[in-house]
């Protein structure tokens, strides 16, 4: 207990004001929710020493100006509203009135340009930076306060996907924060954040903790919407207890060691489903999961044999088997839940055999052996290899499964020394951000399989234009010509299945699959 | 006795800095580095150079094994990559898992093996002799994991009477903890049994063959006391060195049983060290285990004149 | 330390006829090891023929069948059938096996003799390396090799092989040590013949003993290794199978799928029995002593 | 007086191996009185151990007794009543070993070892046994008998083991003492001692002593009644006089022959200088190896001078440890001398120039169960020599060896045979012809009939005379059996730490030694001497 007071004191909250919040709650001990993680944090600092874990915690304490939405679409956060030039370069942000930081001082437009300078600032390391400093598709060239509660950023080019990179969860949602974070000399100190939740006590390698900020301003949506909307709070403590071994996690849960498993495998899920006092959340995500080809290979450089291959896979029965029932086909880079995904990126390869055999003669194909790069590790990928050897071998493909050690997958898959590999692209929260990540210059980026010329233009255009309907034309093009040009086999999106115990009201699993402790209550019957 | 310490430990210094200088190079060598893997298929130019410098993998291996070195010798082994916990508290936690496990069940083995062993020897030839005998070689022969499985199955699944999965350590609830030991000590104490079994019996077989044990005999004394107190004393002592070496090697951590059990011992931590390229992690357990093998063969050279007192230290 | 010659206790009944006892029946270990080695290598061979259905084929509706009349030994996660991979697996685990064991014990011989033949400095240095192997985790070497030349058989079979080359250096050495201390070393000497003469024609040979003795207990441990090895993850590459990998895929289906466990583990428990079996008959046929 | 009744007594005894093995002993009677020596004499596998094994019921595991009856002071011994047993074991039959080496247990301190029958036996208090072990301790010649009480037995020499094991036997005064042949395993001179002690020992407490030995020249001196055996049988029994004198079986003559007595030798071929000159020559063993280098090295051999003429037998005698056999080795090359030269027939063989004169010298080596190599067969091993024979074709090798083997008579079916499939003494003919099939002009024979039975040994040294008439080449006898030096040596060179203390014609030697140790080594051997008359008898010094 004496550890945590000195913490509560160093952050300035005056310990009186801390009793009395406690008084007013009901009576009895201040509710607390355990949360499964399987990993610690690695830091405190919003976007820069950080991994999943250390994200998804941070988005409790720091609010960025806009955010995400439940869809993965951008919304206001702690703006009010936005307002872009016709040109695109400059950008208006108006703040909302009588929003107060965690250490009670109120946020104003001077905070928000500090916030961004020391972003911008080389020596923070912002793992963001690339992205804003010219190097991505734009530069901030200014950001200036011409009114009190309104702050103007002038921007180089036009970058349809700028507000979606600031509201990425890997760039800590650019979160606003109190210069009182920072020591005098820049190092940083604590996040004093305008969310929901402040920084708790952290025991390394065992627990981190979040208080509830009592005098949050929470927006004026009834609920919450992704990360913004109504962001109240509804719980004092929350805790994330670390918990590397998966099937420890698991048992954690049923012995009652922890209350939320944000993430279990699609095993667990069927074994838990049947587990009376077990509620299951799921909720398809952004993963792209499918097999990448090598078009520089000279056998798969040839687009019919890759073609024969997309045609002979039977995408339903795989993607069930995958993902027991939970995720549907998907043959788009575009996600299912994205905004962006409409008719044309419904369509998909339909599953034609005679069609793929024809292919396969036309090429001159008589059975050459291609190396299929699967891995143990991530048992989705490893199986995704499997059922599609077995599948290809019907019209005669001949595919060897080479199964790699993880890190020397992503090795090979980083130099793109492959000629095809079962992979899973980790979640884009922006379609232009999912497309970026396939395509690109071979030369320089080897990672990329996409680098036809027109689709690098389209893509360039994607993300600077920021009108949505003039974007979906331009991801309708990208698609159709993917279709055509078969880079790789986009199988299906992932599912977050999250499973909470009885008694736990309000947490839902999402496709940016971050786990969300506000708008979370602990029932008063059960503990 | 003091300087027999001191010269075997000086003979193990140039092992352990061979040993720590092939690991060293060897994880080095294997594709794929712990920026990579944190990046994973986001890793673009840039943050890969940032997170390598922030991690300090863009010195010269040299270099790196140099700061390495110089940090162990001042006691620290530094951070792990991926979790940020202190390396030397960490490998302490997970090796007492091990360690307990181990010892009980090497002890356990021991003390079982060598009366058994010892009677199998005197009644040489006869059915329990065959009987004992073929009971050894049965559990020499059954795998590890394998009998752990059979049994987390057994009393696991099927009777429900211990825990399937987790690990629950000493502090935090002694009796619940020791349900979770109890089958991966067994295990160990079955498979183990055999080797100890048929070592005690063939050198028990080896001693009553001497006329110091007929010579026992012609002084009237027992065939308990001529086992008991002469043929046990000269037995044990290959025994004894068999025991030590199955302790040298089950201490690196028995990495197999800790996955049937999911127990969080000294062997998982260096399988997933290696696989999440954690190389400060990886670098202290294989320290620490060379260490242990190490000590484990000098204890054993130094009670073996116990049972031999021809052997001068 | 020449053998301090002491008159023979009194040999066996007598000296001149050596008694023909020994080879009346061949003791009972001889006989089971040997016949659940050949029952073992049969049904490997027997994989490469014919196996009840192809190995490899994947049948979706059929997963996690039980032991029955189509598939005796049941299928599994995939719907492969278990005895078709059983059959394929002995193959490879006991090729595996075999191949890791041949080359630790012609490496572990040359460099054995060297370090016993030479001694001075390279004796000892050889043997200061050869103990720090011996101190190496088996399962680094294992990935670094395999992550060096790719994962496969051959990368395992190299992995295992260095492993355990130490402990043959060990017997070798310690063979060929004691045996230059022998009489019959020394007349080879004397009758003119060179130390590398003498080296082959009469210490190699006669290590032999030892060396087959270990071998056998070797591919013991070949077998098992290879089997944890697919355990962590690192054994050979799917979908190829050996018991060892079928057994490490059965774990997470322990509950619904038990079988799918137990004939593997089955499998690899009978094939070591035969080997301690047949290693134990070995041993008391090589046993000087033995040899009335 | 009741009439004393006989110690004991052994009647019809049989003992066999198993259900159905072979008789080891077949039908043996013979009886002690109490305070009696009685020896069983017999060469090995003549069963004279298990009968004394069957005595005090102590049988390895096959053997079974299945025939006759052992009776100790009137009562029947019967082995399968244990706690019977044990009350007469080591209270009133004690047992000495022949193996000094393993005969005390190495882990146990002698002070344990030899209170652990009397705390058995008898209820004294431990400050009182301790007493009593002390007392024996230094009635046996143990100088601190305190600090003996505390160490360990690989702490003593062979003889003194010998010695302490016969204190704990003793300390319980058994009425009969079975002595396993206690003192083969030591040289001539431990020999002596530990049998003198013996007979003192027993000779006070009047305890009867059942002595098992193959050699009838050490029991003659002390026996009073022998029990000659062969392939189980008694062949024959009575007092020792009788025996010597007129022995009945023909068996007993054979033993008696086998003896080496000093025999006429062959006048030696004129010779124009020495075949083999030693000069000064010291040797030295390397110490135990320590890590950073070696500890300094011991000198085994000081500055020897002797030489050998052609066709002369020169015979090198002493104890174990005088350095006899590493000179012999240093000859042949095995061992290099730190000082001195070694020339043969005028040239220094220690240089490796000079190898093909080295080759003119062959050893013959002293035990017939290590010095073939197990792998070859005979015919490959009387082959190898010729490897390095210059211009000798196959067809001439082959002939060579069949004459040799024909030579040191063996037949011929023995090349296709391996050294297990052999005897002791079919082995060492092997190893001579080995040695000869080069026709070497010098053979150095290092002990090279002590590892045989008598009778074996009788022919191994006939043939080996006959093959140096035949042949004509020199020979160093190295050797710590007098008898038989005193049967084929032109001359004796006795050695003692290292230095060769006396050199001199064989008759001078034996009749008029000069140096004490020479004496000492005399005194030690067996002093039987052939009779005009054909019988023995012992000789007085």
């Amino acid at each position: 207990m004496h550890h945590y007071v000195k913490k509560a004191l160093y952050f300035g909250v005056p310990t009186l004001s801390l009793c009395l919040a406690a008084l007013t709650l009901q009576a009895g001990e201040p509710s607390l929710i355990k949360v499964g993680f399987n990993g610690d944090i690695r830091s405190t600092e919003p976007g820069v020493n950080r991994d999943e874990n250390s994200d998804a915690f941070i988005m409790h304490i720091v609010e960025g100006l806009v955010a995400y939405r439940e869809d993965a679409s951008v919304g206001p956060m702690l703006a009010k509203d936005v307002t872009i030039s016709d040109d695109g370069l400059t950008y208006t942000f108006t703040l909302r009135e009588g929003v107060k930081f965690q250490n009670g001082k109120p946020l104003t437009a001077e905070d928000v340009k500090w916030t961004w300078q020391h972003y911008l600032d080389p020596k923070t390391q912002w793992r963001c930076l690339p992205e804003f400093d010219g190097r991505g598709v734009s530069k901030i060239l200014d950001i200036s306060v011409p009114e009190p509660l309104k702050v103007v950023f002038r921007i180089d080019k036009p970058n349809g996907v700028l507000l979606a990179t600031m509201s990425r969860p890997d760039c800590g949602g650019s979160g606003i924060v109190h210069p009182d974070s920072v020591a005098a000399d820049g190092t940083w100190i604590a996040p004093i954040g305008t969310g929901p939740f402040t920084l708790g006590q952290w025991k390394q390698g065992q627990y981190v903790e979040l208080n509830r900020f009592k005098d949050y301003t929470p927006r004026a949506e009834a609920k919450p919407d992704g990360f913004t909307g109504n962001k109240q709070a509804f719980v004092d403590r929350v805790r994330f207890v670390v918990i590397p071994d998966a099937a420890s996690a698991k048992a954690a849960l049923l012995s009652g060691g922890v209350d939320v498993l944000p993430d279990v495998t699609a095993m667990d899920e069927a074994e838990l489903k049947n587990v009376p006092g077990m509620q299951v959340r799921t909720s398809p995500v952004m993963t792209l999961g499918g097999l990448l080809f090598q078009t520089r290979d000279p056998l798969l450089g040839d687009v019919r044999i890759r073609r024969a291959v997309a045609l002979s896979l039977d995408y339903s029965q795989m993607v069930a088997t995958l993902s027991n029932g939970l995720s549907t086909v998907n043959n788009s880079i575009i996600p299912t839940t994205s905004a962006y995904y409409d008719a044309t990126a419904h369509t998909g390869y339909p599953y034609d055999l005679d069609e793929a055999r024809r292919l396969l003669k036309a090429a001159g194909y008589h059975g050459q052996p291609i190396k299929l790069i699967v891995n143990k590790r991530y048992p989705q990928m490893f199986d995704m290899g499997v059922l599609s050897q077995a599948m290809l071998q019907a019209v005669g493909v001949n595919i060897v499964l080479e199964t790699l050690e993880w890190g020397a997958q992503l090795e090979r898959y980083q130099s793109g020394n492959f000629q095809m590999m079962a992979f899973s692209y980790s979640p884009r929260f922006d379609a232009a951000l999912s497309y970026e990540s396939v395509t690109g210059n071979k030369d320089k980026e080897p990672r990329k399989v996409w680098d036809n010329p027109k689709a690098l233009v389209l893509l360039r255009e994607a993300q600077s234009e920021s009108v949505a309907p003039k974007r979906q034309a331009l991801f309708d093009q990208l698609h159709t010509l993917m279709l055509a040009d078969v880079p790789m086999v986009m199988i299906y999106n992932g599912t977050s299945i999250g499973v909470v115990k009885a008694g736990i009201e309000g947490y839902r699993s999402w496709p940016i699959s971050k786990p969300r402790l506000w708008g979370v209550s602990l029932a008063a019957t059960s503990k | 006795m003091f300087r027999f310490i001191l010269h075997r430990l000086g003979m193990a210094v140039p092992t352990l800095l061979l040993i720590s200088v092939m690991v060293f190079a060897l994880i080095r060598f294997i594709p794929g580095d712990p920026a990579l893997l944190m990046l994973g298929d986001m890793a673009d130019a840039q943050s890969l150079a940032q997170m390598r410098s922030s991690l300090g993998l863009d010195h010269s291996v040299v270099t790196q094994y140099l700061i390495w070195i110089k940090s162990v010798l001042s006691g620290d082994l530094g951070f792990s990559i991926s979790t940020r916990q202190a390396v030397l508290p960490l490998l302490l936690e997970r090796f007492s898992v091990s360690a307990t496990i181990v010892l009980v069940a090497v002890a356990l083995a021991t003390l079982i093996a060598v009366p058994v062993g010892l009677f199998a020897a005197w009644k040489q030839n006869s059915a329990m002799d065959l009987g004992l005998v073929a009971g050894a070689t049965l559990l020499l022969s059954i795998p590890s994991f394998w009998l752990g499985l059979l049994l987390l199955y057994a009393f696991g699944i099927k009777l429900g009477w211990l825990p399937v999965v987790g690990y629950v350590t000493f502090a935090d609830d002694p009796l619940k903890a020791i349900t979770y030991l109890v089958l991966p000590i067994v295990t160990l104490t079955l498979v183990e049994f055999g080797a100890i079994a048929r070592m005690a019996r063939a050198s028990t077989i080896e001693v009553l063959r001497l006329d110091y044990i007929a010579h026992a005999r012609a002084k009237g004394l027992s065939e308990g006391a001529v086992l008991w107190r002469h043929a046990l004393r000269n037995a044990f002592a290959p025994t004894w060195t068999l025991v030590g070496l199955i302790l040298g090697n089950l201490l690196g951590g028995i990495a197999v049983l800790e996955t049937v059990f999911t127990l969080p011992g000294v062997g998982r931590l260096m399988v997933d060290s290696i696989f999440a390229r954690d190389y400060p992690v990886l670098q202290g357990c294989l320290l620490l285990i060379t260490c242990i093998y190490v000590l484990v063969n000098l204890c054993v050279d130094l009670l073996y004149p116990l049972f031999d007192p021809r052997v001068k230290l | 330390m020449s053998a301090k010659r002491t008159l023979p206790a009194e040999p066996a009944r007598s000296v001149e006829a050596p008694a023909r006892r020994a080879w009346r029946y061949p003791p009972l270990n001889a006989l089971i090891g040997g016949g659940l080695l050949l029952i073992l290598i049969g049904m490997a061979l027997l994989g490469l023929v014919w196996t009840p259905y192809e190995p490899l084929r994947l049948d979706l509706l059929a997963r996690f069948q039980a032991p029955s009349a189509a598939h005796w030994l049941g299928t599994d996660e995939f719907g492969r059938d278990a005895l078709s991979r059983m059959m394929m697996g002995a193959r490879t685990s006991l090729w595996i096996s075999l191949l890791s064991v041949s080359f630790a014990v012609v490496a572990g011989t040359l460099i054995g003799m060297l370090a016993g033949y030479l001694r001075g400095w390279t004796d000892r240095v050889l043997m200061m390396l050869n103990d720090a192997l011996l101190a190496f985790p088996g399962i680094l070497m294992a990935l670094g090799i395999m992550a060096i030349i790719g994962a496969s058989q051959y990368g395992i079979v190299l992995a295992l092989g260095i492993a355990y080359t130490p402990s043959v250096v060990r017997v070798v050495r310690g063979s060929v040590l004691s045996l230059r201390e022998l009489e019959f070393v020394e007349a080879s000497r004397v009758i003119g013949n060179s130390e590398f003469y003498t080296m082959l024609r009469h210490i190699a040979p006669n290590c032999l003993a030892p060396l087959c003795v270990l071998a056998t207990s070797m591919f013991g441990w070949a077998l098992l290794s290879e089997s944890a090895l697919s355990f962590l993850g690192l054994g050979v590459p799917p979908p190829a199978a050996t018991w060892g990998s079928m057994l490490a895929a059965s774990r997470p289906y322990i509950a619904s799928a038990a079988w799918l466990g137990i004939f593997p583990g089955l499998f690899i428990s009978l094939a070591l029995l035969a080997i301690n079996l047949f290693g134990d008959a070995l041993r008391d046929r090589l046993d000087p002593r033995m040899r009335k | 007086m009741t009439v004393p009744t006989a110690l004991l007594s052994v009647q019809h005894l049989k003992i066999r191996a198993g259900v159905q093995g072979q008789l080891a002993v077949d039908d043996l009677s013979f009886t002690m009185a109490p305070g009696e020596i009685v020896a069983l004499v017999g060469e090995s596998g003549s069963g004279k151990t298990m009968a004394a094994r069957a005595a005090i019921g102590l049988l390895p595991a096959p053997m079974q007794v299945c025939g006759g009856r052992i009776e100790f002071k009137g009562v029947a011994l019967d082995s399968r009543d244990a706690p019977a047993m044990r009350r007469v074991r080591g209270a009133q039959i004690g047992m000495v070993f022949q193996e000094p080496m393993v005969s005390l247990n190495p882990s146990l301190t002698i002070g344990r070892q030899m209170s652990e029958a009397l705390k058995l036996h008898t209820d004294l208090d431990a400050a009182e046994i301790r007493r009593r072990c002390l007392q024996m301790l230094q009635r046996i010649g143990i100088k601190d008998a305190e600090r003996c009480l505390a160490s360990y037995p690989h702490q003593f020499s062979g003889g003194m083991r010998q010695r302490i094991m016969l204190a704990s036997v003793m300390l319980l005064r058994p009425a009969l003492l079975i002595a396993d042949e206690p003192t083969t395993a030591l040289d001539c001179l431990a020999q002596l001692d530990v049998i003198e002690l013996m007979l003192e020992l027993t000779r006070e407490q009047g305890t009867a002593i059942l002595f098992i030995s193959h050699d009838l020249s050490l029991v003659a001196r002390y026996a009073h009644k022998v029990v000659v055996m062969r392939n189980g049988k008694a062949v024959e029994q009575g007092g020792i006089q009788e025996i010597l004198l007129a022995p009945r079986a023909d068996y007993t003559r054979q033993l008696l022959e086998a003896l080496p007595s000093r025999g006429v030798l062959a006048p030696l071929p004129p010779a124009n200088g020495p075949l083999l000159e030693v000069r000064g020559v010291c040797i030295e063993h390397p110490g135990p190896r320590s890590f950073w280098g070696k500890s300094l090295p011991k000198r085994v051999v000081h500055g020897v001078d002797l030489s050998i003429a052609p066709g002369e037998t020169l015979a090198l005698v002493g104890g174990s440890g005088s350095g006899k056999t590493t000179l012999g080795r240093a000859v042949v090359g095995l061992v290099n001398p730190c000082a001195g030269a070694i020339r043969f027939k005028g040239v220094d063989i220690l240089k490796a120039a000079n190898r093909v004169h080295r080759l003119q010298c062959q050893m013959i080596f002293q035990d017939p169960y290590s010095s073939l190599d197990p792998r070859m067969k005979i015919g490959q091993i009387l082959a190898e020599p010729l490897r390095h024979e210059p211009g000798m074709s196959p067809a001439q090798r082959r002939q060579r060896v069949a004459e040799t083997l024909v030579d040191v008579g063996l037949a011929e079916h023995f090349v296709e045979r391996f050294a297990h499939q052999l005897s002791g003494g079919q082995r060492q003919r092997v190893a001579i012809g080995r040695a000869l099939v080069r026709r070497p002009q010098l053979v150095i024979a290092d002990e090279p009939i002590s590892a045989l039975d008598m009778t074996i040994q009788k022919q191994i040294l006939e043939l080996f005379e006959r093959l140096q008439k035949q042949y004509g080449f020199a020979c160093l006898f190295i050797s710590h059996d007098l008898a038989a030096v005193e049967r084929i040596a032109h001359r004796v060179a006795v050695m003692n730490q290292g230095e060769v203390v006396e050199i001199g014609d064989r008759d001078a030697i034996f009749d008029t030694p000069q140096h004490p140790y020479t004496q000492q080594l005399l005194a030690a051997a067996s002093p039987l001497e052939r009779l005009a008359g054909g019988g023995y008898r012992i000789r007085t010094r």
